[in-house]
């Protein structure tokens, strides 16, 4: 501990402002932080990641763990953005309300698809709802659709204090999706009370069930948080007050930690190296990875002719999947041991485990994937080789392709003369950090393949989705998503034809089948084998390139490590409950005994 | 007189309208996704989406449009933010932002104009000796340099040696310090600039001459005659300035978080909220319009060469 | 004294014709009033230099100064005898960058500086020179002028994509306006000229009164304007960078540098220093030197 | 007579030099000048010859750059060649030497009302109140010929006409009564009728406040009227000078001839003026012997050599040039200029 | 008159109406003015500052537009479009001289190119060499040295540089000269270098003059005849010596009376007449172009007329 009075405020930075505080709509981290600790859901995770109870007391499953019930905790209230309780205590009821809410395609919650196909009865009203939107006659009013939701959906509260959740499918890791924001409640006096359309716009039109409430909330500049003292739990908070600055300009942010005005600060490569011999250098250790994986994605329909041909070709790919010194790309990240960093599967280690306790990512096929050093420079060159010798005519002209300029503009503009070296648009955000990966990349590439792949840079200036991808305007870039639940699921299936994270609209009916067939079967250990066949064939083909593991990043802070709750999915990372600060920042000494106290702790559970 | 004031506000709100149709035309180079969130543009099929614009009547033709935002500004309503506040009221956006970029502007031009008219008078009245060059020095440096780099300067290492917070927070007053100084810099070595320039060019006047023949003291013609000539030509351009300062000032306010009208507009257009970018550009031009032409009333006021009826148009853009 | 001294001394109207002035011309007195000041004299010459040099380095020397280096020990050197100003953090040598970068943003400053006098000049003495437009042109200032400058710049820059020539037709769409008036109003004033009504009198044609009654009392203008428009145009890519519509980030120009060296300024400040230093020494000479240009050019300063 | 008149200033010899960017420049070279109480003396002489100059030094109005190199300024028993500090002049200016300059257009603050212009001086010199002030300032205005002065009063100068705002000048100048009043071309730029109706309201203030007048001037025909003695300058000295009528009738220095001589009133049609050949000297050089030499086809070879001391040509009538003393040749004055004896007998006023 | 009939007219002006516009204000600088020159001759205009005698100098190079009426040069209209030769002829033969030799030279040109300039307009030469040598032909004409020629105005004194200008004007070998007071601005001793110059141009060119000034002692020595101009309106014209000996008009008068002379004992003596336009009764009728002595016009009415001539 450092010397002196705990404090009792947690602060922090965040650069963009967040366009709606809406837990249902969660779009960035810091919404993510102000929903994860201002909401409960039935069920949370402790500082070890299990699951334990929350609004919910206790819970049961039938046999296939395709009914869940869940036994509220009585007389909790919703707190206003005063503090104060409000009337409304939080009954079965709100959770049925916050499905009816998300189940509502006009309320544009992006994220129910993950439990479209979850909750039986779901789809259906969903679907239903859309084709009525779009005039497609389907037998139903709109009210009589809305009014089916009670008899349809699998969602009831047969008495105030008990939620039943009817599922299509044996769900055992049900219990992952509850800490999502999509299970949680809503009030419906109150929704109807500021209105759909407003909910979640300012402080007022919000309120709370978690550890705190959103006691200020100025726009561009502060979201402030203060301590729920009639929260079901409020002895485990011990932070009074998480205040989120917004500090557009984050070149000032270690600045800021050493100058005592942040609580927390994460460390580029460089940063930690002028650290050297600093008296700072003590404070600086490496945090731990959270679950969510970078891919490199590649664009199989680009309009680049050049790009492509090769990225349709396996062996350019896999000279790809070879040829990326990713380790080098995180030496800017992590200079000291930038191997830890690296993913080698898409579903990340340490997260799902079959009813053996066998952590899905050491399944024989993709065990060996883990544990391989993907960067092999001979072989990569050989694999291009192979590609050049497929795709050109010998004497550098790639066949079937005319010179033609290719218009990705504002991204880039590419003269692509149909001859080697192949150019290959990768597209990145302007961050200073984000474009020296991408030159280093660049140099690497050119490097290895002898110049005959060339990265042509472009930079998306504000939102990757809106520039790049769904103009199609890259062949290569990085992207990522989170978890969403404990199966692999939740990532493979959305890779799929036509998945909604396929950014490079690739399509492998092989892939396809398998996914399909995984995600029928209900033992897990069959699922699991299929869906790690399924990852495999991903990963042998070069469809996308996974690349590392989020987190991990270098840091100084001064919350105390492993006081926080822990959990791969939904919130729960973002959660300050029973968070403690010190008065100095963490050394790297206090955190490597923490750790090792901490996984001591941890083994037994 | 007051026909002249008419012609003008008729001429000033021609200005406005070709400044806002010129900037409707330029937005319509931009894509259509600017009028969807994000994750609409995402969940929404090809035929939703058009349906959508169809519904906000962006396809309409450009014409009506236009009409339908001036008579909505007309009525006072200017409508909601797309993408940057999703749905919130562009007047409420407004409403919270203002106010922070009007007092910091406010407070820095109280600054500016006191010291850059110090500095002015000091330059003046020691011309070619050392405090004149060394206010050229200063002028020199704030204006050549690209403000960027020294207002970043100053907020690491000001900030540092004083142990003031780096960012602005409203409840600490020296947080207010750096910011108020930082914006009035240009201003001080503008005003300073100009006056020293007016002055300096009033002290060879005849009429100062003669006004020195009929033994007036230095200091009285300084005050009396010089001063308060030179000062003339820069009342025009108060207004313009004291408007301008609802516009807010990017670097600064995104430097030291400020959550003032700064970072608005490029925010707005970054993120193609049209709506936001076209109230915007509307307050901006009439912001400037109104400030030159309260500049030209005031000018009217304090030079009694200028009857109104002659529309003698002294606009100069003044350049260091 | 003699008495011849009391005789007629011979007396030649002519002599008397003789001027007691030395032989003056105009462009020599300026520059021999702007060589006097050795202050300006001393900012042309480091300007020159600068400029020349930086021109001239991408030719002679050989290193590239986007060469990235893959050995991560190279990252974030500081000065040292292999690289006088240190290297960035992907190892590439800011001494080198620095001249490419100078190059890039004088390049991109001279373009802007062109465009912006060139369009100004010949707008404005179209502006000044023909009375029917004046009314329109005015017009055309308004609307430029009040649309502000930083929002022009992001619109303009938004809508095109981010580039060299995207900078330069943001900038000079708009730089030309003001340019265009100060020419108009010297236009206007020459117009109006007693020496301009001689030689229409005498019957001359319009373009030799623009050539020889007109442009050659603008050149002072000229050329102070275009040195005035530099250190603006430095300064606008450096801000466009800042709001990340500058040129691309691997394009080097100083702007870039500057922008790239913040951010890790408190760790690693020659990285920041150095294209800062060549920067604020070539804005702030074109600029001292405009300013003396234009001090020089005014006759009432010759001898 | 002039004798037993009171000497109210006596400038001895002074020399006005200016720096002008390193170099030297000599305005004025040994001038003197004496002024009796209530006369008026004209000095004339040709664009750059110093008259300005040199009269401005009586008020240490000197550009910056300027400075009374040597000689003295004697005035009410100080030589105000001597001041240095800007409250020895205060003492001087406008209170007892008074000062009007060439282009009313440009004397008068555009920003202050005609009366505020006054009434400023009149505060500060004579301790009066606003309201006594701004009375004694309506005197002044009616006295200059200004019509309705109390409306004037408070009018801009630009509302006034340029003989309008002449007159103000001249009221703001004469309105601390000083004893000498400096008329520095007072109406060069106005025209003939104006001119001429302001000359006579400055005649009339003189005869009133009996106050002394030097008045710069290089109309020949304005001196005619106003002045009671003449002085001629030429490149920074005075050549000659004398009473009205005898420098006129009887001017002795080649260069008084030649002014009067060229004058077109005097012509005869068919016949050609009398005509000065050539420019002034230049001033940054050292003028050796006659400065007015060069020009003069009547030159001497002395003049080339030696300055001329003064002659003089009686009690009150002095100048210098060689061509008076004893040993030079005998030069006639040109013909036109014994033609003005003869018309003057005649009358020469036109018209009436 | 019968015999002045018969002189040849060089320059006939005709109602000559010149309007500005002043803001929304429109004005006649000129209004409703009419005279004849006659070849040969010098014809003055005179009148105070604002009166409009640069503006009729100006009309008649057609710098400025006439609202109404016509000027004839040589019997072809000037005031209205002209075909490109013969605006070519007519700027050959029509020269101007200005006032101010400060302002009317461009400063930035040599003299051998100010003075060339019509030369280089209308291709007067056959080769540099001819034109070398006019140019030199006429700086000695107005008194200049050849070797000026390479100079700038800058050096020269303003006489030198009035007569830059006459060479300039000379040099296209006009017939007819506008001179616009082109003494006013020069130093007195300079004057009459000037007169002189246009007097002996005037007999050795063959020139017919119009001199503008607005100081009537100076036009006596050098006119033929004296137009006087009173806002905007010629008020009085006559022979040079008869308007001296018998003005009519009380504007001419107080013009005469004012006119400073270099003499003290009639300048003490001067009886001056202040002209006080309201003691006209113009109200019913207004005042017409008369012919009090032959030759010897004014503008009055009738009773004016008999009141003046007695
Ligand atoms: N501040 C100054 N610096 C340098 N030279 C000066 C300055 N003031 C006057 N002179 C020079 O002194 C000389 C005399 O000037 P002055 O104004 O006295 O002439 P002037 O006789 O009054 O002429 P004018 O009739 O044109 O008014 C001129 O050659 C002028 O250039
Ligand atoms: N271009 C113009 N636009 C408007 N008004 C003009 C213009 N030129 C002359 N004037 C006006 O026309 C009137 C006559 O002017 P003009 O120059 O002909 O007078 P002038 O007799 O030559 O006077 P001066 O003796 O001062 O030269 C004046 O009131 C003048 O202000
Ligand atoms: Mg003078
Ligand atoms: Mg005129």
């Amino acid at each position: 501990r450092g010397a002196g009075e705990a404090p009792d405020q947690y602060r922090t930075t965040y650069a963009t402002e967040v366009k709606t505080l809406n837990y249902f709509l969660l779009l960035d981290t810091t919404a993510l932080r102000v929903a994860a600790n201002t909401m409960d859901g039935l069920v949370e995770n402790d500082r070890y990641g299990k699951f334990v109870p929350s609004l919910a007391e206790r819970w049961d499953h039938n046999e296939d763990y395709t009914e869940w019930t869940f036994y509220l905790r009585p007389g909790v209230k919703w707190v206003d953005s005063m503090g104060q309780e409000t009337a409304w205590e939080v009954t079965a009821d709100d959770f049925v309300e916050g499905m009816r809410f998300i189940a509502e395609p006009k309320n544009g919650i992006k994220n129910v698809g993950i439990i479209r196909k979850v909750i039986s009865g779901l789809n259906g009203y969903y679907w239903d709802l859309v084709d009525i939107d779009d005039g497609v006659d389907i037998g139903k009013t709109r009210e009589e659709a809305l009014a089916s939701f009670d008899s349809s959906v699998g969602v009831s509260a047969p008495d105030k204090y008990t939620v039943k959740y009817t599922l299509d499918n044996p769900t055992p890791y049900f219990l992952s999706y509850l800490v999502t924001e999509l299970f949680f409640p809503l009030e419906k006096e109150f929704l109807d009370s500021v209105g759909a359309e407003d909910f979640g716009t300012t402080k007022e039109k919000l309120i709370f069930t978690g550890a705190y409430y959103l006691a200020e909330w100025q726009r561009d500049k502060e979201i402030r948080l203060a301590k729920n003292e009639h929260y079901w739990d409020a002895d485990s908070v011990n932070v009074g007050q998480v205040s989120l600055q917004k500090v557009a300009d984050d070149s000032i942010r270690v600045q800021m930690f050493q100058r005592g005005e942040v609580s927390a600060t994460t460390l580029q490569g460089d940063q930690v190296k002028a650290l050297e011999g600093t008296k700072w250098a003590d404070n600086v250790f490496l945090d731990e990875k959270s679950s969510v994986t970078y891919w490199f994605a590649m664009n199989y329909t680009s309009d680049n002719p050049e790009a492509r041909a090769f990225i349709n070709n396996v062996n350019f790919r896999k000279a790809l999947y070879h040829g990326i010194d990713r380790a080098k790309l995180l030496e800017l990240v992590n200079p000291y041991e930038p191997e830890a960093l690296l993913r080698n599967t898409i579903i990340p280690e340490d997260v799902i485990f079959d009813e053996n306790g066998q952590d899905y990512t050491d399944y024989p096929l993709l065990k060996e994937v883990k544990e391989r050093r993907t960067y092999d420079r001979e072989l990569a060159q050989e694999y291009f080789q192979k590609a050049v010798d497929e795709l050109t005519d010998g004497k550098g002209n790639i066949k079937g392709i005319s010179p033609a300029t290719v218009d990705m503009l504002p991204i880039a503009e590419i003269k692509a003369d149909g001859k080697l070296p192949v150019q290959i648009l990768f597209v990145h955000p302007t961050d200073p950090t984000k474009t020296r990966e991408a030159l280093l990349l660049q140099e690497m590439l050119r490097d290895t393949f002898d110049g005959q792949v060339e990265l042509v840079l472009g930079q998306y200036v504000d939102d990757k989705y809106n520039d790049t991808i769904k103009p199609r305007r890259f062949d290569l870039l990085y992207d990522s998503f989170s978890f969403k639940y404990a199966d692999p699921m939740a990532q493979l299936g959305r890779l799929v034809t036509d998945g909604s994270v396929n950014d490079g609209q690739y399509s492998f009916p092989e892939f396809d089948r398998l996914v399909e067939e995984a995600d029928g079967k209900t033992s897990l250990t069959d699922r699991y084998e299929i869906f790690s066949r399924a990852e495999r064939f991903l990963i042998d083909n070069a469809v996308i390139i996974p690349w590392q593991a989020g987190g991990g990043a270098y840091s100084m802070d001064t919350v105390v490590p492993f006081s926080t709750p822990r959990g791969g999915f939904g919130v729960t990372r973002f959660k300050y409950k029973g968070m403690i600060l010190q008065q100095n920042p963490i050394t790297a000494d206090q955190y490597k005994m923490l750790e090792k106290a901490f996984r001591a702790e941890l083994a037994p559970n | 007189m007051s026909r002249y004031i008419v012609k003008r506000i008729l001429q000033s709100l021609l200005t406005v309208v070709i400044v806002v149709i010129a900037v409707f035309l330029l937005l319509r180079l931009m894509p259509t996704s600017g009028y969807f969130t994000r994750e609409d543009y995402i969940n929404m099929t090809e035929e939703m989406r058009s349906a959508y614009l169809k519904s906000l009547g962006v396809t309409d033709p450009a014409f009506i449009q236009l009409q339908r935002f001036f008579t909505g500004v007309f009525k006072g309503d200017l409508g909601r933010s797309i993408t940057v506040y999703p749905k919130l009221p562009i007047r409420t956006i407004l409403a919270e932002k203002v106010p922070y970029s009007l007092w910091f502007g406010l407070a820095s031009m109280f600054i500016s104009v006191t010291l850059g008219f110090g500095l002015g008078i000091l330059m003046a009245r020691f011309k070619d000796r050392w405090p004149d060059h060394l206010g050229t020095a200063y002028v020199v440096t704030v204006r050549a340099i690209p403000s960027l780099i020294y207002l970043f300067l100053i907020q690491i290492w000001v900030t540092g040696i004083m142990r003031w917070p780096m960012v602005f927070y409203e409840d600490r007053p020296v947080t207010w310090i750096l910011p108020v100084v930082s914006l009035s810099l240009t201003g001080i070595a503008w005003y300073g600039i100009w006056l020293r320039r007016f002055m300096v060019d009033e002290e060879n006047r005849d009429y100062i001459k003669f006004a020195r023949s009929k033994g007036l003291s230095q200091k009285y013609i300084m005050r009396h005659h010089v001063l308060r000539n030179a000062v003339v030509p820069l009342v025009q351009y108060l207004p313009v300035q004291l408007l301008l300062t609802i516009a807010g000032s990017l670097i600064i306010e995104s430097i030291y978080s400020i959550p003032g009208m700064g970072g608005l507009l490029v925010y707005a257009i970054k993120q193609q909220d049209n709506n936001l970018v076209q109230v915007l550009v509307l307050i901006y031009a009439v912001l400037g319009v109104a400030g030159v032409f309260v500049g030209d009333l005031l000018m009217a006021f304090v030079d009694p060469r200028i009857r109104l009826a002659e529309k003698k148009k002294k606009k100069e853009a003044l350049r260091v | 004294m003699s008495d011849d001294a009391f005789t007629f001394a011979p007396w030649n109207p002519e002599a008397a014709e003789e001027t007691g002035y030395s032989h003056y011309s105009y462009w020599r007195s300026t520059f021999r009033t702007f060589i006097k000041n050795r202050l300006s004299l001393t900012l042309l010459i480091i300007m020159g230099v600068l400029v020349l040099f930086s021109l001239l380095y991408p030719v002679l020397a050989s290193v590239d100064p986007n060469k990235v280096a893959l050995d991560s020990s190279l990252w974030n050197r500081k000065p040292d005898f292999s690289h006088i100003f240190g290297t960035d953090g992907l190892g590439r040598d800011i001494w080198v960058r620095t001249w490419y970068g100078t190059r890039t943003s004088i390049l991109l400053a001279f373009t802007i500086a062109f465009f912006d006098v060139g369009i100004g000049v010949v707008a404005g003495a179209l502006w000044g020179y023909v009375r029917k437009s004046d009314q329109i042109m005015t017009e055309i200032y308004n609307v430029i002028t009040n649309i502000p400058s930083t929002v022009y710049l992001i619109l303009l820059s938004y809508i095109m994509k981010p580039g060299f020539w995207t900078i330069v037709i943001a900038m000079s769409s708009r730089g030309w306006i003001t340019i265009a008036r100060f020419i108009r109003n010297k236009v206007i004033s020459l117009r109006e000229s007693e020496y301009n009504v001689a030689s229409r009198c005498l019957g001359t044609p319009l373009n030799r009164i623009l050539g020889k009654n007109i442009i050659p009392f603008l050149v002072s203008i000229i050329i102070m304007q275009t040195a005035l428009t530099i250190p603006y145009s430095i300064g606008a890519e450096v801000f466009l960078g800042f709001i990340g519509l500058g040129l691309p980030l691997d394009t080097v120009s100083l702007g870039n540098m500057v922008n790239q060296g913040r951010s890790n300024f408190m760790l690693y400040p020659f990285q920041l220093t150095w294209p800062t230093v060549i920067l604020a020494v070539i804005t702030v000479s074109f600029y001292i030197v405009g300013n003396k240009f234009a001090d020089a050019s005014d006759p009432k300063n010759h001898l | 007579m002039t004798e037993t008149r009171e000497k109210i200033l006596r400038v001895e010899d002074v020399v006005i030099r200016f720096n002008l960017r390193g170099k030297e420049l000599t305005a004025v070279r040994s001038a003197s000048l004496d002024l009796y109480k209530g006369e008026t003396l004209a000095i004339v002489g040709e664009s750059g010859s110093g008259k300005s100059v040199f009269t401005k030094s009586f008020l240490g109005m000197l550009d910056k750059n300027g400075r009374v190199a040597s000689g003295n300024i004697l005035f009410e028993g100080e030589n105000l060649a001597e001041f240095s500090r800007e409250e020895q002049w205060l003492k001087i200016r406008g209170k007892k030497i008074a000062m009007i300059f060439q282009d009313p257009m440009t004397a008068l603050n555009p920003l202050k009302t005609i009366g505020e212009q006054i009434r400023e001086v009149i505060t500060l010199h004579r301790g009066m109140n606003r309201q006594e002030a701004r009375a004694e300032a309506l005197s002044m205005l009616e006295k200059v010929g200004i019509g309705d002065a109390a409306q004037r009063y408070g009018q801009y100068p630009h509302e006034f006409s340029g003989g309008m705002r002449q007159r103000g000048v001249i009221a703001i100048a004469a309105a601390c009564k000083p004893d000498i009043l400096i008329c520095d071309e007072p109406t060069t730029a106005l025209d003939v009728t104006i001119q001429a109706q302001i000359l006579e309201n400055l005649k009339e203030l003189q005869r009133e406040m009996g106050m002394s007048i030097i008045f710069i001037t290089h109309d020949l025909g304005v001196v005619a009227n106003v002045a009671d003695r003449v002085a001629v300058m030429y490149a920074g000295e005075i050549v000659e000078y004398g009473r009205t009528p005898e420098v006129f009738y009887d001017p002795r220095h080649p260069y008084s001839w030649a002014l009067l001589a060229s004058l077109p009133q005097l012509g005869e049609k068919g016949e050609d003026l009398y005509t000065i050949h050539g420019t002034p000297p230049n001033l940054f050089k050292e003028i050796k012997g006659d400065a007015f030499a060069p020009r003069n086809p009547r030159a001497l070879k002395i003049d080339f050599e030696e300055a001329p001391p003064w002659f003089a040509v009686s009690d009150t009538h002095f100048a210098k040039t060689w061509l008076l003393h004893e040993s030079a040749p005998e030069v006639e004055a040109p013909k036109i200029i014994q033609r003005l004896k003869e018309k003057s007998l005649k009358g020469l006023d036109y018209g009436s | 008159m019968a015999a002045e009939d018969k002189r040849e007219i060089l320059l006939e002006v005709k109602n000559l109406t010149v309007d500005f516009k002043l803001g929304r204000r429109k004005f006649s600088a000129v209004d409703d003015v009419s005279f004849n020159i006659y070849k040969g001759e010098t014809f003055s205009l005179v009148g105070e500052s604002g009166s409009g005698k640069t503006t009729v100098s100006r009309a008649i190079m057609r710098i400025h537009q006439a609202s109404q009426g016509d000027i004839l040069y040589k019997g072809e209209s000037v005031s209205g479009n002209m075909t490109g030769s013969q605006e070519r002829k007519f700027r050959q033969s029509v020269q101007m001289i200005f006032q101010d030799p400060m302002a009317s030279l461009n400063e930035r040109a040599k003299v051998d190119y100010i003075v060339s300039e019509g030369l280089y307009n209308f291709k007067l030469f056959k080769g540099e060499k001819e034109r070398k040598a006019k140019v030199e032909r006429t700086l000695r004409k107005v008194g200049l040295l050849p070797d000026f020629a390479s100079r700038f105005p800058h050096e020269f004194s303003g006489g030198q540089r009035q007569r830059i200008g006459i060479a300039r004007a000379l040099i296209m070998e006009p017939e007819f000269l506008v001179a616009d007071e082109p003494i006013s601005a020069l130093d007195v001793s300079i004057r009459a270098q000037i007169l002189n110059l246009l007097n002996k141009l005037k007999k050795e060119e063959d020139l017919t003059y119009l001199f503008i000034a607005h100081d009537l002692s100076v036009v006596r020595l050098i006119s033929d005849r004296i137009a006087v101009i009173y806002k905007g309106k010629i008020v009085e014209l006559a022979d040079s010596e008869e308007l001296f000996r018998r003005p009519l008009h009380p504007y001419t008068k107080g013009l005469l009376s004012a006119v400073p002379l270099p003499d003290p004992e009639s300048e003490k003596n001067k009886n001056l007449l202040i002209y006080d336009p309201s003691i006209h009764d113009y109200d019913k009728v207004p005042p017409s172009w008369r012919e009090a002595y032959p030759g010897h016009w004014v503008l009055a009415d009738e009773r004016e007329l008999d009141l003046w001539r007695r």
